[in-house]
């Protein structure tokens, strides 16, 4: 039982700290097109944290638009900023 | 800059630790009146029900989203690979279907288990986003006018619920209790079908016309 | 006739029917127009609808859903909403009539789902009792404000509308931020509940810090005021006049809403920190209006000069609540009548001139008569000479100052109305010179000029019904602290 | 301190990194992205603090707030990058031009 605490614990600080490096990467690395695929695994994190905190129906939300389509439409606009 | 955003930082954590650790939220509230609701996920209750209202207006801003959109008008083209490769090809026929059933099972999870209406449109939507990319057109077929229909059928039929109910002396989206779970069903499918079209129609970024 | 009156829902009807109207308007382009203008016509009458069972019956409630708070959503509306309401109603009659006018069909086809649906969620915002539902009712306001104007394009407008656009989303983050400390806090997002339950507790600060930024940056209160000229400035004139009109008083209705009902026990300096930012605006707003050279944007900054006024009630309101803030509402009120008929009339000056340059405006007065006398009639609230409802409000918030012997603000109030009269002035000064013509003047449709006579003389109107208007805002007594509860 | 601290921790910290974002970086993409992890900040307050109370389960209004709150996000976004790209056709560049004056 204490094992799978410190565990969780671990766990959960690992996925925090992982957020805030992801979205700290994601705001600050040079290049628009890394920027965005970090933004999209953030995303994915989100997810994670939110099976953690006993929200499903927002880790769905999340994964599905979140990360899934907000991912497709900043891809689509970085094509587009590049096209003409 | 950095100083400043710091402090807000330290004094929002600090707000944030001095709150109390036993919740004193609405959990209490909900379980009581699940059984009035007309579904048994909370979450679903809570959207389609008890804030009902919220989820109604959310649909009008994504509704509004795409008229924004629309309104600004032609973007520049993305160079969709023409030549995407069998194997692209084959791997969206796949997924596309396979996308539309998880859809409809997350849409009828949703009473009782995570899901709903959000999160299917959002998976139809995606399946409409692969669909665009290796296809590269939605429009054939997509006149405007039943396009606009089923963009905005969700909102309207909420809105007509919501309606109906003032019409028969209830409040504003007061369901009657034993109508209550097929109504949420009612509304949670035509808004699936609408966001995922709607979702789909933003990442196309213009509005679809009949004309190359 | 009695029943079909006290048994209307007056309220849910004033939001489905424009936003039903919204939708009807994008699938039937061809129709829009006809549409449109008899949907904000309806909405007139829906007003009035409420404003009676107001008046009969006291503050109005409607538990959506039937569940009722905490659980579910209220709505309320008291003699405060009502006036908001009314603002929106009758700026909006004005504005949608000029509209029809005013756009080519391509844009028209775009304007008028967009516009109702905005005019929808402003409806919904003064009427809802919920934080989070606000917030809601926000980002509507917000992302329909910003493809408004950016509708005709344009590089001033579009960049205007981004700068707009990221200012309003995070105003409304730090918003959402201090309604999830609130409810983690006190278990609830209703505002009646929160007023019996919010106690001074760091998690109050924080909120009240946080929503206060997030809602004066979205009121364009100095010094966060940089995003407004440019989008107010550049956007179509109708939009324009929605923009300034009542889209920052959205906000700013949200920031005073909470205050009464939860805030001014714990505020602290707050209030006076507020009073020194409307010093601030009023005096840099209204100097930075003297300096510019077109039309539109004098009109813009004179908005940020106008906006500040609102806020010189706060320090006064503790000692005499009702009238600060009787004063206040009746400055929103003219300002929202007087300042749309300043941006049509500009509208008008731009449409027939092909441009907006102060010093070129060529002897408008002779060949726009209604459209230069609407803006001097605007002019006379803005000023606050009598008779207007701009003079009213300033009076009574004269009264609340010299009675207090706050002899700083007295001193803003007196040097803003002097640089508004600078302003005011700049303008119809130069409508009387001759210019070289540069552009083949175009005509301006006639409902055009009326739509902008017809709102100043609103504007001027209200200041001869005193007694009504502060009857009907007297409603559910708004102004006690707590307020709106059931 | 419990886990549902921890996390309502790093929803302020991600909210303090948008907004820090959003303030110094100049191309609009990079904007766009800080209002979306300031937003995912205030989620995850308001989610991580609806778990207080241990194994009991969580309050679900919370929840459907943040679904809600996704939506307005993803409907936000879309705009935002429409606009940025009106921006960028016709300045020529996915920046907004320095403030002139007041």
């Amino acid at each position: 039982m204490e094992a799978m605490t410190t565990l969780a614990w671990a766990f959960d600080a690992l996925l925090g700290l992982g957020l805030l490096w992801l979205a700290w990467r994601a705001l600050a690395c040079p290049d628009l097109f890394k920027a965005i695929v970090l933004f999209v695994a953030f995303g994915l994190f989100m997810a994670l944290a939110w099976v953690r905190l006993a929200a499903l129906d927002v880790a769905l939300a999340e994964a599905a638009i979140g990360a899934g389509l907000t991912g497709a439409l900043l891809m689509a606009a970085l094509a587009r900023l590049g096209a003409d | 800059m950095l100083p400043l955003i710091l402090a807000l930082a330290a004094g929002l954590g600090y707000t944030v630790l001095s709150l109390p650790e036993q919740v004193q939220g609405l959990q209490g509230a909900v379980a009581d009146q699940l059984e009035k609701s007309g579904v048994t996920n909370p979450v679903t209750a809570v959207l389609l029900n008890f804030r009902g209202y919220d989820t109604l207006l959310e649909m009008v801003v994504l509704l509004l989203a795409l008229l924004g959109v629309w309104s600004l008008g032609a973007q520049p083209e993305v160079r969709t690979e023409s030549d995407s490769g069998p194997v692209l090809d084959i791997l969206t026929r796949l997924l596309v279907p396979v996308l539309v059933l998880v859809a409809a099972y997350l849409l009828w999870a949703g009473a009782h288990a995570p899901g709903g209406a959000f999160q299917a449109g959002a998976v139809l939507g995606a399946a409409g986003v692969l669909w665009i990319l290796t296809c590269g057109r939605l429009q054939h077929g997509l006149a405007r006018l039943p396009l606009r229909i089923a963009l905005v059928a969700g909102v309207a039929t909420f809105m007509a619920v919501a309606a109906l109910a003032l019409q028969t002396g209830r409040q504003l989206l007061e369901y009657p209790p034993a109508q209550a779970g097929s109504l949420i069903l009612l509304i949670e499918v035509i808004a699936t079908v609408s966001i995922g079209l709607t979702l789909a129609t933003l990442f196309l970024g213009v509005e679809p016309t009949d004309k190359e | 006739m009695d029943v079909l009156f006290s048994e209307t829902p007056w309220g849910p009807v004033l939001i489905l029917l424009p936003l039903a109207g919204g939708i009807a308007c994008f699938l039937f382009p061809a129709s829009a127009k006809t549409m449109g203008l008899l949907t904000v016509a309806l909405v007139g009458l829906v007003v009035v609808g409420l404003g009676w069972q107001l008046l009969e019956y006291g503050v109005y409630h409607h538990a959506v859903g039937g569940w009722g708070a905490p659980l579910g959503i209220d709505l309320a509306a008291d003699g405060l909403s009502l006036l908001m309401l009314a603002m929106t109603a009758l700026v909006g009659f004005g504005v949608s009539l000029y509209a029809t006018g005013y756009f080519r069909p391509a844009d028209s086809v775009r304007f008028w789902p967009l516009w109702l649906l905005l005019l929808g969620a402003l409806n919904a915002l003064f009427l809802s009792g919920d934080l989070f539902n606000l917030y809601v009712t926000l980002e509507l306001v917000g992302l329909a404000a910003v493809a408004l104007t950016a509708l005709q394009g344009g590089r001033d407008a579009l960049t205007g509308a981004m700068r707009y656009l990221l200012a309003t989303l995070l105003g409304s983050l730090l918003y959402l931020l201090g309604v999830a400390l609130l409810y983690h806090g006190y278990g609830t997002v209703d505002i009646a509940l929160l007023s019996e339950r919010v106690a001074p507790s760091p998690v109050a600060w924080a909120a009240l810090g946080l929503m206060s930024a997030g809602l004066i940056l979205k009121t364009a209160l100095f010094p966060l005021h940089f995003w407004l000229p440019p989008a107010h400035a550049s956007a179509p004139a109708p939009v324009s006049a929605v923009l300034s009109a009542l889209v920052v008083k959205a906000s700013f209705y949200i920031l005073l809403r909470l205050w009464l009902a939860i805030f001014s026990d714990i505020s602290g300096g707050v209030a006076g920190l507020f009073g020194l930012l409307g010093a601030g605006a009023v005096l840099w707003g209204s100097w930075q209006a003297l300096r510019q050279t077109q039309v539109k944007l004098l009109v813009a900054y004179s908005t940020v000069a106008q906006i500040g006024y609102l806020f010189l009630a706060y320090p006064l309101a503790s000692g005499m609540g009702v009238t600060a803030w009787s004063a206040m509402a009746y400055l929103a009120f003219s300002h929202a009548l007087a300042k749309a008929a300043m941006f049509l009339a500009a509208g008008n000056m731009r449409q027939f001139g092909g441009h907006d340059r102060i010093a070129d405006l060529d002897r408008v007065v002779q060949r726009l008569p209604l459209t230069v006398g609407a803006f001097a009639l605007a002019g006379v609230s803005i000023m606050g000479l009598p008779p207007s409802g701009g003079f009213n409000g300033k009076w009574l918030l004269l009264q609340a100052a010299l009675t207090q012997g706050r002899w700083e603000i007295v001193g803003v109030i007196l040097l803003g109305g002097l640089l508004a009269a600078g302003y005011v002035f700049k303008v119809l000064g130069n409508a009387f010179t001759q210019a070289p013509k540069t552009h083949e003047p175009i005509s301006v449709p006639a409902r055009m000029q009326w739509a902008a006579m017809l709102l100043a003389a609103g504007a001027i109107l209200v200041g001869f019904l005193a007694s009504p208007f502060l009857a009907l805002m007297g409603v559910g007594d708004p102004f006690s602290v707590g307020g709106l509860r059931p | 301190m419990s886990i549902p601290f921890l996390y309502a921790l790093v929803g302020i910290g991600l909210f303090c990194l948008g907004l820090h974002a959003l303030i110094v970086h100049d191309h609009l993409l990079r904007k766009i992205l800080a209002i979306n992890v300031m937003g995912s900040g205030v989620f995850l307050v308001l989610v991580a603090l609806a778990r207080r109370g241990g194994d009991s389960p969580p309050d679900p209004v919370p929840h459907a707030m943040v679904i809600t709150g996704i939506v307005v996000a993803v409907s936000a976004t879309a705009l935002a990058l429409s606009l940025m790209l009106k921006v960028k056709a016709a300045t020529g560049r996915a920046e907004l031009p320095d403030k002139d004056g007041g």
